[in-house]
């Protein structure tokens, strides 16, 4: 067997788009900044399956050709606590989109449904199955239980706006800056002063707002540490 | 994100390593590693460097900034200033607490390099805290926070930030603002 | 556990603003309220009659504070967030006992001020964010510091936002000191099994 | 005071010990749901005399902020519970321990059945369809093979390519993380340092 095989594969991370080719290494340093940012963030970020497939789909490789490697060989044990090391951070990942897609249903669902370029989806095709079947249950419970038994007619509405449990978008937030962006503003939520503006220099960390940084994330002008 | 997690992300940073063995390159997920020659140091990443000590393949070479010299001049520029110095690594605490854990003998001077960790760390921490409450009582909105390591953001983490997501939610609704709590009962 | 888990924010589903909404609040009846006169059961009346004073939950007083022809009722602070008690606390925050004067002050607090007369309006909302801010820098240093049996002692004035921070910020402390016993990697029993396994095993020993 | 009963249910919530679930009071709820029905009751009796006496109007604010507040802690009272519920799903996996079932309604026993096979399809779903179990690998690995007690007598355990060990209480092994993750979360066996 030879292990250049697998991991010189060259990976492409979407299928109409050729001159994105990235290779297995550079995957799995971004599935792990976005299970980092996932992590430190206080809303859902946007899905990245294609990713997370490809990552699960070299785990699968992988562990096909090592069945076929000897059990002294040193490789084995190397390759092996590689793949978990992997597999945790993939599986540590989506639990806590889940998390996030249990707590805000609605708000995501509705957010979901408002965008209209697919790349910058919240949820995966699979996670919005989740996420419409945990809110049918949880309204469907409501029904059972309560709803049904009112007969007040507005009052026996599940009323997805009153109750919807939303992300607190200005939660702060610690962030580290990888390209310089000059004139940041940091909004005045409390009215005493006026809003004020930063320049955040690569190399920089910060304690901030989420609000205030959270397009900055998305095109990778910060992280979150 | 919990200790282990940050040590997790820390354990991607390389460290040498004199591998007892030879063996050709190995194709990593993360990148290639090796080729492995019998006592001729070679760059692992760190989770790599301890799995193969503790099956004794390796000896592991702490890098320089780990040596008890440089990290007494460290502590002692880290009591000069009021500021935070740069590490010498980002993941100083992890690669230290890994490599002092798994191969003891392999740190010179293994004592006082733990010692002086031990006391930069607190250093570190007691300006973090000094500063934090310099930053509540002022009601600043932002803050830089260079050179700070991610461990050490870890010590403040969730009670920092949550703590100020309070003091701007009691300010927003000071200036009426935001709709910051709930009113559950309104005539529709 | 993640940190957008942590930071405590209200919503429809939580039982700590439902809780904080419960606490009563000093209120004056402007208007004749036809049949509910049992709300007041030591007058006896049919009606709710004008100049009526009812302690109502929270929950109650502000609708009827803010009804928009004009208003049921009218309501006072309760008389934690009153002139004497604001002046001892902005003397010194930190000896205050919360948990007496709360447990829900921050949180009552926020309810009330859409309700409070206007003078008193920025005078509280002050307040409740200069309380915090003195009162966090030893919230923290305990949360850093204190051992688990002193815990119960040290939380014993805090009220219940208070608590959930001293919590968080404990947390962090136990995780590192587990971190550092290279202990905190170890897989663990499920802790709804380790919780319940531990219930059962008092129950034995019980009887 | 109106919408006590809903309230109280929210109180016990609190009073309960984290991460456990009090039996369903299905009493409280009952009652609170028939106060919503007479406040409502009374509220459409009085809107319908609105125009012959307006004093009436009042009244009408009163009952519908507890009808709304009944509402709001019945409602919450439900979520709280599933919320827990959810939690146990993941810890204990889609059988439910005994004394937990006896607390729970019929309508939530369906509700944990429906969560389970939602979060059962999702894993199956993952890496195109070849399936990732989340409800391990809770923690980073550290090591292929980690050291073991026994807690009980299990009995035998089929690792990989059919080597079988044996489990009785007290023995300890030294065994592939990946395989008995489960029988750990399960107290079968401790990881020790």
């Amino acid at each position: 067997m030879k292990m250049a095989d697998i991991t010189d594969d060259i990976l492409s991370a979407s299928d109409d788009d050729e001159s994105q080719v990235v290779t297995a290494a550079e995957v799995l340093l971004k599935i792990e900044s976005l299970w980092r940012t996932e992590r430190l963030s206080p809303t859902l970020e946007c899905h990245q399956s294609e990713l997370v497939d490809c990552m699960l789909d070299q785990i699968t490789q992988m562990n096909n050709n090592l069945r076929r490697c000897k059990k002294t060989d040193l490789r084995l044990a190397i390759h092996r606590m590689e793949l978990e090391r992997v597999r945790y951070v993939v599986a540590s990942y989506l639990r806590c989109r889940l998390l996030k897609i249990e707590r805000f249903t609605h708000y995501l669902l509705e957010k979901h449904g408002e965008l209209d370029d697919p790349s910058l989806a919240l949820l995966s095709p699979q996670e919005l199955d989740y996420a419409k079947s945990y809110a049918q249950s949880i309204e469907s419970h409501f029904n059972k239980l309560v709803l049904r038994h009112i007969t007040h007619e507005k009052l026996a509405e599940f009323d997805a706006k009153k109750m919807s449990v939303v992300p607190n978008m200005n939660g702060y937030v610690f962030l580290k800056v990888l390209k310089d962006s000059p004139g940041v503003l940091i909004s005045d939520q409390v009215g005493e002063n006026a809003d004020e503006e930063v320049d955040l220099v690569a190399g920089d960390q910060h304690l901030m707002m989420y609000s205030s940084i959270q397009e900055l994330l998305k095109s990778g002008h910060v992280e979150l540490i | 994100m919990e200790a282990v997690e940050e040590e997790f992300l820390a354990e991607r940073e390389h460290v040498q390593i004199i591998p007892n063995f030879s063996h050709d390159k190995l194709y990593l997920i993360a990148g290639d590693v090796g080729p492995f020659v019998a006592g001729i140091p070679c760059s692992v990443p760190l989770w790599l460097a301890v799995n193969l000590r503790q099956r004794g393949k390796c000896r592991l070479l702490p890098p320089a900034w780990m040596e008890a010299e440089a990290l007494a001049a460290k502590k002692e520029e880290e009591m000069q200033t009021k500021v935070f110095t740069k590490m010498g690594s980002e993941n100083y605490m992890a690669v230290a607490q890994l490599l002092l854990t798994t191969a003891p003998h392999d740190v010179p001077n293994a004592h006082l390099v733990r010692t002086l960790i031990k006391d930069i760390w607190d250093l570190r921490i007691a300006k973090l805290r000094s500063s934090v409450a310099e930053f509540i009582k002022q009601s600043g909105r932002h803050a830089r926070l260079h050179h700070l390591t991610p461990m050490e953001l870890h010590s403040v983490r969730p009670i920092l930030p949550s703590a100020l997501d309070q003091l701007l939610r009691l300010g927003a609704a000071a200036s009426g603002a935001h709709n910051v709590s709930l009113n559950d009962s309104s005539m529709a | 556990m993640a940190n957008f888990y942590t930071s405590y924010y209200p919503n429809y589903f939580s039982v700590e603003d439902i809780l904080a909404s419960q606490d009563r609040v000093p209120c004056k009846f402007e208007v004749t309220v036809k049949g509910l006169g049992y709300l007041d059961a030591s007058s006896g009346n049919e009606d709710i009659l004008p100049g009526s004073k009812i302690e109502l939950p929270c929950w109650m007083a502000r609708p009827l504070c803010s009804s928009k022809r004009l208003p049921i009722v009218s309501a006072q602070l309760p008389v934690n967030y009153r002139e004497r008690y604001r002046e001892i606390l902005s003397a010194d925050a930190c000896v205050v006992d919360l948990q007496k004067l709360g447990p829900h002050f921050y949180e009552l607090g926020l309810h009330l001020l859409p309700i409070t007369s206007a003078p008193d309006r920025p005078r509280l909302a002050a307040l409740l964010t200069q309380v915090l801010r003195d009162r966090l820098r030893p919230i923290m240093d305990d949360a850093q510091h204190c051992s688990a049996d002193e815990t119960s002692q040290k939380i014993a004035k805090l009220d219940r936002l208070e608590i959930r921070l001293f919590r968080g910020g404990q947390e962090s402390v136990r995780d590192r000191e587990r971190w550092l016993d290279r202990t905190a990697h170890l897989l663990s029993m499920a802790p709804l099994l380790a919780a319940s396994n531990a219930r059962h095993k008092r129950k034995r020993q019980d009887s | 005071m109106l919408g006590d009963k809903a309230f109280s249910l929210i109180q016990e919530l609190d009073r309960s010990q984290h991460g456990t679930l009090p039996p369903f009071n299905e009493d409280a709820v009952r009652q609170a749901l028939e106060e919503i029905d007479s406040l409502f009751q009374q509220n459409v009796a009085d809107i319908n005399h609105l125009a012959e006496d307006d004093a009436l109007v009042a009244g009408i604010h009163l009952r519908h902020a507890a009808l709304e507040r009944n509402k709001r802690c019945l409602l919450a009272y439900l979520y709280n519970r599933l919320e827990r519920l959810r939690t146990m799903r993941w810890q204990l996996g889609s059988v439910l321990p005994s004394d937990v079932r006896t607390n729970l309604c019929e309508p939530e026993l369906e509700w944990f059945a429906q969560y389970s096979s939602t979060v059962a399809r999702y894993m199956r779903s993952l890496g195109d369809g070849q399936g990732l179990d989340l409800t391990v690998d809770l923690k980073p690995p550290k090591n292929l093979y980690i050291e073991v007690r026994c807690l009980q007598d299990y009995g035998e355990f089929e690792l990989e390519e059919g080597e079988v060990v044996l489990l009785s209480k007290d023995s300890t092994h030294f065994l592939p993380m990946e395989h008995c993750q489960h029988l750990i979360r399960q107290g079968v066996l401790q990881h020790v340092k």
